[in-house]
């Protein structure tokens, strides 16, 4: 009788059975770390018309609010008019090719399609309005914009990320004041500052904010 | 030799045998002997119907659930009947093995192996259907406990997640156990082919078994306790499987007996469903002397047992309704005996309350043609028992403005027996591949036999 | 006789009763032997002395942690990390998370009783000195062998070959170590 | 994925969208005076069953599982919202017309798109509620089957080359000589002045009004007995007794809704109302009553007759009866011996009736003389003018002139629209019509086929029809002119008492359509006007001062404010022309009374049917009854009386392509997706039918094979089919849905066709009834309790009967500090109208799933309407018990969900997350009231039309996830972010589901059990709330009221069957 198997072939199967271990270990490991929604982060997502959030709120120092109108008031910030747009590029900047989608849309020739970079599940109702009257700041979730020459995700916006603030929103709160401070950085004593926003806005517990019903209809 | 003592008598090893010649009549199946015809039909129907199972298969997920008759208020129907049956029909490999094997039985010997790949290829059929019949089969791994994105975790209050762990157990255990067994076997037939390839797949499968004392210690040490194990397992199982209707409140479902009901049902078409597979199979590869009349006899004498188990629930179930003064489990009652489905009540009486009666005379279970019929009639019944149970208690449950009538489709039977292919297909790969008898105990058997002679 | 008697000497028995006689006679002179046989037989682990395998303590350990673990999963998942009203029960349901439970250590158990049956033996061992050995192969069919290994203290490996010899053996090979 | 052609190219990215909400932000603001700017659509091209399988979008979710979610693009407004309109939903106060009659309503828009109609409570024939109709009017407003172009001889043309036409015929003869005009009931101030000032300039022209479900008989009745056409306005909320012969009070009466409410409100007051009811064909109203009086519809004519003869239909005989009825009055409504009124007086035209019907006289004619002047008697719509005239006459008998209120007819120019049809008809066909211009309606299809309205139209050198889809009246046309709907252009119209609202656009027209009034304003000068300008000229005419505030509120209220007080004659006719006219009805009745009526209801009715129409005919001019065929010859045949009526859901077959309306369980069937003869159990037994059998139905002009249904509490002898169904050009949805009924309808027999051969043949057809079994088995579901014991109970309280729920659990409470939703449905309230259910369809994205799938038991409505039948099928009580989901506190679906997409949240919803679910429908099994619904097929799919109704606020289901009632979490929701921000509690009232907004007898009552001064809590003080099935301890949030019946009313025992 003869080995079935030669001692370079047992050699290689157990190499082999131990790479793939490994490599299966490593696997698991990255993704579970990585895992993420359908989101890219830190990739600014092209537009029809290069807008700026660094020009227009870091250089030029417009309010968020300014053409996020809805935002204290709706679910939804909204996107501006394009009339806003008109307010100041009737004037400037007419003549600027990348802004030639913006008057064309305007003139009712062609259609204005921004692409959206914070894009939730359609089975998911996030209201802007309660999150801003509650005390979270416009840079939790948007990041400073206000550097973003084209604007990209700064949050992966999955479940785990929104579950994450709403079991404990306290180091996320700021006062009323500091909501569209774009450079806002939690304090030192943030932690007494969040407990006292959160009794002073009602911020109930986390029962309640990771109810199903919370953000699912 | 129709008379009980006779029967009684007939040895579980006809025959002289020597380790070598054991060997070679089991070991020549897989090794060298060329393919039946009948095994070669068989593969025929079972591969055209295993064909239409990926045919319906592949409908299901494209269109949806919908393509089955399930509706509102019988949301469950097919697909769960044939989840509990193959469930059931998986018991009996692991009784056969693992507790017979703890009752130290010797009869067990020779039926052991091919009941317990018969469990797994069974098992595998069961584990299919939960997950077809989900409306969205792709999160099937919900069910599943893992640290998600979206952090949540099963529900474990639900007797489906108590299935699931029920039925991922029951697999695991069962495959462990059948390829413990299997590992002296597959070292034999790696020693004993001739063909290189056959070296190298039997030799890798055998993991370098080479029948070392110490390690034969180990093992019987190991399977005993395997056995032990799975011996509350397979009571487990079906208990859990019965506690998926037990748990819930509808009238027919909601009932304490169920677990001990379904444990005595699944056994018993898990017996019907090894005499099913036992008589065509000695006949074809020429097994009758190691699996004999005795063996038939014995499985024949469980079913017997089991039928009035069975029979004892159905009584049971009858009785606790009017005894309950419950309106709703008397209706439930009535509804069965006498509602649309009343045909489907009575043909489980009869096939699993009168047919096995006959198993009484000696004659009958001497006979392996007509245990075969009765075992077929068995199986039959113990589906529609399933059938009865899930779809006449919830097509007329508490309120009757949602009572609806089922009604199946194409495709309901298309899986059912598509099912039945596929399982029969994977049986006859198996026999062909895979030794259909325990050789090593084979040749154990055989010495203490001759001993006893 | 001669060759490569590097591993030990090996020796073919026709039945398993001339093995038993063989293991208990042997095992006067030498402590380091084995014995191999297609089926389990009865008593040779006693003439070998071996006493104790080890698995039903390794079973044992396999279905606490399974059942440990699982009873653990289900109570921090339920009540500790993401606590649901479901149903109005409450959140530690200990007798709903019972089958899981039971389930797992059944599953734990089983696992370790047979990785661990494999651990203690060493397997799987793909390649092995005596698959060189000619016959050996009978080893899984029907002859039953007796080892005495070159690793015993008091290993000689003629004398080893005589005393083998003289036990009944059908006949004695060297067994090398390629 | 249907082929979609977009047209625009903004509705381009639209289609590419997978999802509802891509179309967020999409368009501008609705319209509020000024249309800015129109959007249109090209349907998408399916296959009627794609489609009706089909309005369902997950095949995209479906792949979406594995793969990464599509890129989304967001468009922005051109010019801002006009006020905070970003994602927030915005409400214009209109009216929407249900057979001429304006009901108000509020539309709801989300970002430009009406998604969801609300009642308005300001308008008196809303008041905050709605019906079907309303409720799938949004439908009707996306339907992709719509017309987007005008039609010329079948090919797409333009609607300036058709104004064009027509200008050329209109001056082509100047004074109008062979112009036609042919309208609908015409209630809209604005059209009918429009149409005046045409026929002013152009007197030749002729001015014809026909809608196939019209108020001629009202009318005509009301000519016979007060000389002058007048409009019946009721207070049925003051009212102690009402009488319903053949009328369906709160179905099919215009200002059902209204009336509804009044009654229910009544019900629920200190005196509660009886109501008898006689009627041969099964209605809401009858099931309402507390007494129904089983009788064949041809014979309520002799049963009014009695009564008035019981009554004293005279001013002569009023005082006797008054007199004997006052000694009755001690009686009290004591159950047994009524009293006989009238005695010998009323004998002979009593005589003819059965024993049942006598005793149903008695008890009426007592109750009545009890309650002079707070009575109300009604009859219905179909009954011959005879009739009509007899109840004016009973009416002022009792002296019920406060509560029958009479004004001049909401219709304008009412006349008899039969005639007018039949004129046009004759008109046409003998050269007379050479410009016929149709605004609305669809006569070719409904309509007396005898007129064969539709040959002659073919025949006409040049008609036009303006209408939604091109039908079959558009077919026959030179011009079929594609009309803008009610959603989308400006109008006005009367409702029943009255009150005149603006209908004012939520949208611009999404299609090249038009309304009435352009057509019209072109006939008038040759010059097309928008609708804006005419309608609002036109009142500003009216009200020349202080126009603009007046314009303002008037749109803002969404009515016309005293426009009801001023145009109400409240006063009845002087007594004397009234004597008169109401005389030869009188003398009829003793005419009646000598007919040989076997006093059982098993003669054969055709003799009695014709002589019972006939009889009144003779005094209202109305053509002699034909004889019927021979049905002796015919073997086999029996000989029937039939009915046709509007369909419950479809109307007249105007709303056959509505797929809500298809697919809505028919109130008293819950048939769906066709139309069914109905029976009577005992005539079934008789001639040994079944349902699902096919008769044949055979006039002397035609005839009709139907299924056949059978309906406990139908009259023996008798069959009820229901027109509407049939359509051959409705669209993908309503063709060739069900059986054309019309051709049954002759314009002399019209509604009541004596004589017709029934004749059963071979073959079955299957009837998608959603719900297939009909008692309740003696369970405790719907809960009867007498009047003495309610009024016991709400006054110091009783023993309830049963425990609300256990009182013990193994289960220590889960504390719901915050809100603690719950409701109380009234069953006593509840009339089983359905407007729930199709409320509740608009409001939560619930998909149509069609005929197959209903068939199979997998309907998703999240509320239904189970109707239970108690005591003897040929006259058994109706009940009906609306069931969402109870949101049980110990939710036996949550126990069993293996993945916690079946959870409660802190407040006690029982809610159903979708995007967790993977299926495995044990919820629905373990669910003891199945209200939960699966999607089995992907039932949503996209088609760019369909998906701009949706709500936003709703989550689209996809294939293989289940759903449920949510108590409208959205609902919730929005008044939670509100009042949070406001760091304050959501008030009770400010969460109204959609079931409790659209209920016209508000018997849901939804709020939070936490506030002891909720609405909610205070229904359920009662001690008569019950918990279904709470033996089962499930703790439902939703509970019920019985409903109370007169203990001595009760129906007897079911034959073989125990009484629930």
């Amino acid at each position: 009788m003869a080995q079935v198997f030669s001692s370079r072939f047992t050699l290689l199967l157990r190499l082999g059975a131990i790479a793939a271990l490994a490599i299966l270990a490593a696997a698991l490991v990255t993704y579970r770390v990585n895992a993420r929604g359908d989101a890219v982060e830190g990739a600014p997502v092209d537009q029809p018309v290069p807008f700026s959030h660094k020009h227009h709120v870091g250089d030029d120092g417009i309010d968020c609010r300014y053409c996020h109108v809805a935002v204290e008031t709706s679910a939804f910030a909204g996107i501006p008019p394009l009339e806003t747009c008109m307010t100041c590029h009737s004037q400037l900047f007419t003549d600027q090719p990348p802004l030639a989608p913006l008057l064309a849309a305007y003139r009712g020739r062609a259609t204005l399609a921004w692409n959206r970079v914070h894009d939730l599940p359609d089975f998911v109702y996030f209201d802007h309005s309660i999150h801003i009257a509650k005390g979270v700041g416009c840079s939790t979730c948007h990041g400073a914009v206000d550097t973003m020459p084209l604007t990209w995700r700064v949050a992966s916006l999955d479940m785990q990320w929104c579950i994450a603030c709403h079991r404990d929103p306290a180091p996320n709160l700021r006062p009323a004041d500091r909501i569209y401070d774009l450079h806002w950085t939690p304090p030192s004593n943030q932690a007494a500052l969040g407990k006292a926003l959160m009794a002073a806005n009602h911020i109930r517990g986390p029962d309640v904010l990771t109810s199903c019903s919370t953000c699912h209809r | 030799m129709t008379d009980e003592s006779a029967l009684a008598a007939t040895p579980v090893l006809a025959g002289r045998y020597t380790d070598a010649s054991i060997t070679d009549k089991i070991a020549d199946i897989v090794l060298v002997r060329p393919a039946h015809w009948g095994w070669v039909a068989g593969a025929f129907v079972s591969g055209a119907l295993a064909i239409l199972f990926l045919v319906a298969v592949s409908w299901l997920f494209i269109d949806g659930v919908g393509i089955w008759g399930v509706d509102q208020p019988v949301a469950w129907a097919f697909a769960i009947t044939n989840f509990v049956w193959w469930v059931g029909i998986g018991h009996a490999g692991t009784f056969i093995s693992a507790f017979l094997l703890l009752l130290r039985q010797r009869w067990r010997t020779s039926v052991n192996r091919f009941a317990e790949a018969m469990t797994i290829f069974a098992v595998a059929m069961a584990g299919l259907m939960p997950i077809l019949h989900l409306g969205r089969p792709w999160f099937f791994y919900w069910l599943i406990p893992y640290p998600d994105i979206m952090n949540v975790w099963p529900q474990w209050r639900s007797p489906l997640i108590w299935d699931i762990f029920a039925i991922g157990t029951y697999i695991i255990v069962s495959l462990l156990f059948w390829y413990m067994g299997l590992i002296a076997d597959l070292a034999t037939l790696r020693d004993a082919a001739k063909k290189r390839w056959q070296r190298v797949v039997y030799g890798l499968l055998a993991l370098g078994w080479r029948g070392d004392a110490r390690h034969w210690a180990r093992f019987d040490s190991a399977y005993l306790l395997m056995a032990g194990l799975a011996t509350p397992l397979v009571i487990s199982v079906h208990s859990v499987v019965s506690l998926d209707f037990a748990i819930g409140n509808t009238p027919g479902w909601h009932s304490t007996i169920f677990p001990p009901y379904f444990v005595a049902g699944a056994l018993f078409s898990g017996f019907a469903m090894a005499i099913t597979l036992a008589v065509p199979m000695r006949r074809v590869f020429h097994l009758e002397a190691f699996i004999t009349e005795r063996h038939l006899d014995n499985m024949a004498k469980l079913m017997l047992v089991c039928c009035f188990i069975v029979t004892y629930s159905y009584l049971v179930e009858i009785f606790m309704a009017y005894y309950s003064a419950d309106p709703f489990a008397i209706a439930m009652v009535e509804n069965r005996m006498g509602g649309p489905y009343a045909g489907v009540y009575w043909a489980v009486v009869l096939c699993n309350v009168v047919v096995p009666q006959s198993l009484w005379w000696a004659g009958v279970r001497a006979r392996p043609v007509a245990l075969f019929a009765i075992a077929i009639v068995v199986n039959i019944g113990m589906w529609l028992e399933r059938f009865m149970i899930i779809v006449t208690s919830l097509n007329r449950d508490f309120l009757p403005s949602a009572w609806h009538i089922y009604v199946p489709t194409f495709w309901d039977f298309a899986t059912l027996l598509g099912s039945i292919g596929l399982f029969v297909l994977l049986f006859l790969g198996f026999l062909r591949v895979l030794p259909a008898i325990s050789i090593a105990e084979m040749r154990k058997l055989a010495r203490d036999v001759g001993a006893e002679r | 006789m001669s060759g490569d008697r590097r591993y030990g000497v090996l020796a073919e028995f026709a039945s398993p009763e001339a093995l038993v006689a063989a293991v208990v006679r042997v095992r006067r002179e030498f402590r380091d032997v084995e014995a191999f046989t297609p089926y389990s037989v009865d008593g040779l682990a006693d003439a070998l002395g071996v006493t104790r395998t080890g698995v039903p303590a390794i079973t044992l350990a396999g279905g606490i942690v399974g059942g440990a673990g699982a009873y653990f999963l289900q109570w921090y998942t339920a009540v500790i990390d993401y606590p649901i009203n479901s149903g109005g029960r409450p959140l530690h349901s200990w007798p709903s998370f019972i089958p899981a439970t039971f389930e797992l250590a059944v599953l734990g158990a089983a696992l370790a009783a047979f990785f661990g049956f494999l651990f203690l033996c060493r397997l799987p061992r793909l390649r092995h000195p005596l698959f060189d050995v000619d016959g050996f192969d009978l080893a899984s069919r029907s002859r039953f062998f007796l080892c005495v290994r070159a690793t015993d203290p008091a290993y000689d490996a003629e004398r080893a070959t005589l005393l083998l010899a003289d036990s009944g053996a059908v006949r004695v090979l060297p067994a090398g170590v390629s | 994925m249907p082929e979609v052609t977009p047209i625009s190219p903004s509705l381009a990215t639209a289609a590419q969208r997978r999802f509802w909400r891509g179309l967020d932000e999409l368009e501008g603001a609705a319209p509020r005076e000024v249309p800015q700017d129109v959007v249109t659509f090209e349907p998408p091209r399916l296959a009627r069953r794609a489609f009706l399988g089909v309005m369902a979008a997950s095949a995209a979710l479906a792949a979406g599982g594995c793969s990464r979610a599509p890129l989304e693009t967001i468009v922005p407004y051109r010019n801002g919202p006009a006020q905070d309109g970003y994602g927030k939903p915005v409400f214009y106060a209109s009216a929407l017309e249900r057979d001429g009659y304006a009901i108000g309503v509020l539309v709801e828009t989300n970002m430009g798109r009406p998604t969801k109609i609300e009642g308005n409570p300001l308008h008196p024939a809303s008041l905050g509620a709605t019906d079907i109709f309303t409720q799938a009017a949004v439908l009707e407003l996306w339907d992709p089957d719509r017309s987007t172009a005008s039609l010329r001889n079948g090919a797409v043309d333009t609607w300036p080359r058709f104004v064009t036409e027509l200008r050329e015929r209109v001056i082509a003869a100047p004074d109008g000589d062979g112009i036609a005009l042919l309208t609908e009931t015409v209630t809209s101030p604005t059209l009918h002045d429009q149409i005046r000032t045409f026929l002013e300039g152009h007197p030749r022209a002729r001015w014809h009004q026909y809608q196939p479900v019209n108020r001629d008989n009202v009318y005509d009745g009301s000519r016979l007995a007060l000389g002058e056409a007048v409009e019946p306005v009721y207070r049925f909320g003051d009212a102690a007794v009402i009488v319903a012969l053949d009328a369906d009070i709160v179905g099919a009466l215009p200002g059902a809704v209204r009336h509804a409410r009044d009654i229910a409100v009544a019900r629920r007051g200190a005196t509660r109302p009886t109501i008898h009811a006689a009627e041969g064909s099964p209605s809401l109203t009858g099931a309402l009553a507390d007494r129904r009086l089983v009788i064949r519809t041809g014979e309520i004519a002799m049963l009014a007759d009695a009564l008035a003869a019981q009554i004293g239909g005279g001013e002569s005989s009023a005082a006797q009866v008054g007199g004997a009825a006052g000694g009755a009055a001690q009686g009290g409504g004591a159950a047994s011996g009524a009293p006989q009124v009238g005695g010998a007086a009323s004998g002979v035209a009593t005589a003819a009736l059965g024993a049942d019907a006598r005793a149903w006289l008695d008890r009426v004619a007592a109750d009545l003389a009890a309650h002079r002047g707070r009575a109300i008697v009604v009859a219905g719509d179909r009954q011959p003018a005879g009739v009509h005239a007899r109840v004016h006459a009973i009416n002022r008998a009792l002296g019920n002139d406060a509560l029958v209120a009479t004004r001049e007819p909401v219709a304008f120019d009412a006349g008899n629209q039969g005639d007018s049809l039949r004129a046009l008809a004759s008109d046409m066909r003998a050269g007379r019509v050479t410009t016929l211009v149709m605004l609305g309606g669809n006569p070719v299809y409904a309509s007396p086929r005898d007129l064969d309205f539709g040959g002659a139209l073919r025949k006409l050198p040049w008609s036009a029809h303006l209408a939604l889809h091109a039908d079959e009246t558009s077919a026959a046309s030179t011009w079929h002119v594609a009309a803008a709907h009610a959603l989308e252009s400006w109008g006005d119209a009367r409702a029943f008492d009255g009150t005149v609202a603006i209908r004012q656009p939520a949208i611009a027209p999404l299609y090249d359509g038009h309304s009435a009034h352009e057509v019209v304003s072109v006939l008038v000068d040759g010059n097309p006007r928008p609708g804006h300008a005419i309608v609002r000229d036109f009142w500003q005419r009216r009200h020349p001062a202080g126009f603009d505030a007046f314009w303002d509120a008037s749109l803002r209220d969404g009515i016309v404010r005293e426009s009801a007080a001023t145009s109400r004659a409240s006063v009845l006719p002087a007594p004397s022309s009234a004597k008169r006219s109401a005389a030869p009805a009188v003398a009829a009745s003793s005419a009646l009374a000598a007919v040989p009526t076997a006093a059982t209801t098993s003669a054969p009715p055709a003799a009695i049917a014709t002589q019972a129409t006939a009889a009144p005919s003779a005094t209202t001019a109305a053509p002699a009854v034909r004889p019927a065929s021979d049905p002796s010859s015919a073997t086999g045949a029996i000989v029937v009386e039939l009915v046709l009526a509007p369909d419950p859901t479809l109307g007249d077959g105007r709303h056959a392509n509505n797929a809500w309306l298809q697919e809505l369980p028919k109130p008293l069937t819950t048939l769906t997706w066709c139309n069914a003869a109905w029976i009577s159990p005992r005539f079934a037994a008789a001639h040994e039918l079944a349902n699902e059998d096919i008769v044949e139905l055979r006039t002397a002009s035609a005839t009709v094979r139907a299924p056949v249904w059978i309906m406990p509490g139908h009259a023996d002898d008798a069959v009820t089919l229901h027109l509407g169904h049939g359509r051959t050009r409705a669209g993908r949805v309503g063709n060739g849905v069900g059986v054309d009924a019309w051709p049954l309808f002759d314009s002399a027999t019209r509604a009541i066709v004596p004589g017709v051969a029934l004749a059963k043949v071979d073959g079955r057809e299957r009837l998608a009834a959603a719900q297939t079994h009909h008692r309740m088995e003696g369970r405790d579901l719907v809960r009867l309790v007498s009047r003495e014991e309610a009024a016991r109970c709400a006054g110091s309280g009783c023993t309830p009967a049963r425990e609300r729920e256990p009182t013990e659990s193994l289960y220590p409470p889960f504390k719901y500090d915050g809100h603690r939703w719950g409701m109380s449905i009234d069953l006593d309230a509840c009339n089983g109208c359905a407007a729930c259910t199709i409320a509740c369809q608009a409001e939560n994205n619930i998909p149509v799933v069609g005929r197959d799938e209903v068939l199979r038991g997998r309907e998703m409505h999240w509320i239904r309407i189970d109707r239970y039948y108690e005591g003897a099928p040929s006259a058994p009580r109706t009940l009906f018990q609306p069931v969402p989901c109870m949101q049980c506190e110990h939710a036996p679906c949550e126990e069993v969900c293996p993945v916690e997409a079946s959870v409660h949240d802190t407040e006690g919803l029982n809610v159903q997350v979708y995007n967790r679910c993977v299926g495995t429908r044990f919820c629905s099994n373990n669910c003891p009231y199945k209200v939960r619904r699966f999607n089995w097929h992907a039932y949503t799919r996209d088609v760019p039309a369909l998906d701009a109704q949706r709500n936003p606020e709703v989550t689209v289901r996809m294939r293989g996830v289940m759903e449920k009632c949510s108590y409208c979490i959205q609902r919730i929701e929005r008044a939670r972010i509100d009042a949070d921000r406001g760091n304050r509690r959501i008030a009770d009232g400010e969460v109204v589901t959609a079931c409790q907004a659209v209920c016209p007898t508000q018997a849901i009552v939804f709020g939070d059990l936490n506030d002891p001064a909720s609405a909610v809590n205070a229904r359920k003080a009662s001690p008569l709330d019950y918990a279904l099935l709470a033996e089962l301890n499930t703790r439902p949030r939703t509970t019920y009221l019985p409903r109370i019946v007169d203990a001595d009313a009760a129906p007897p025992p079911a034959q073989g069957g125990a009484p629930a």
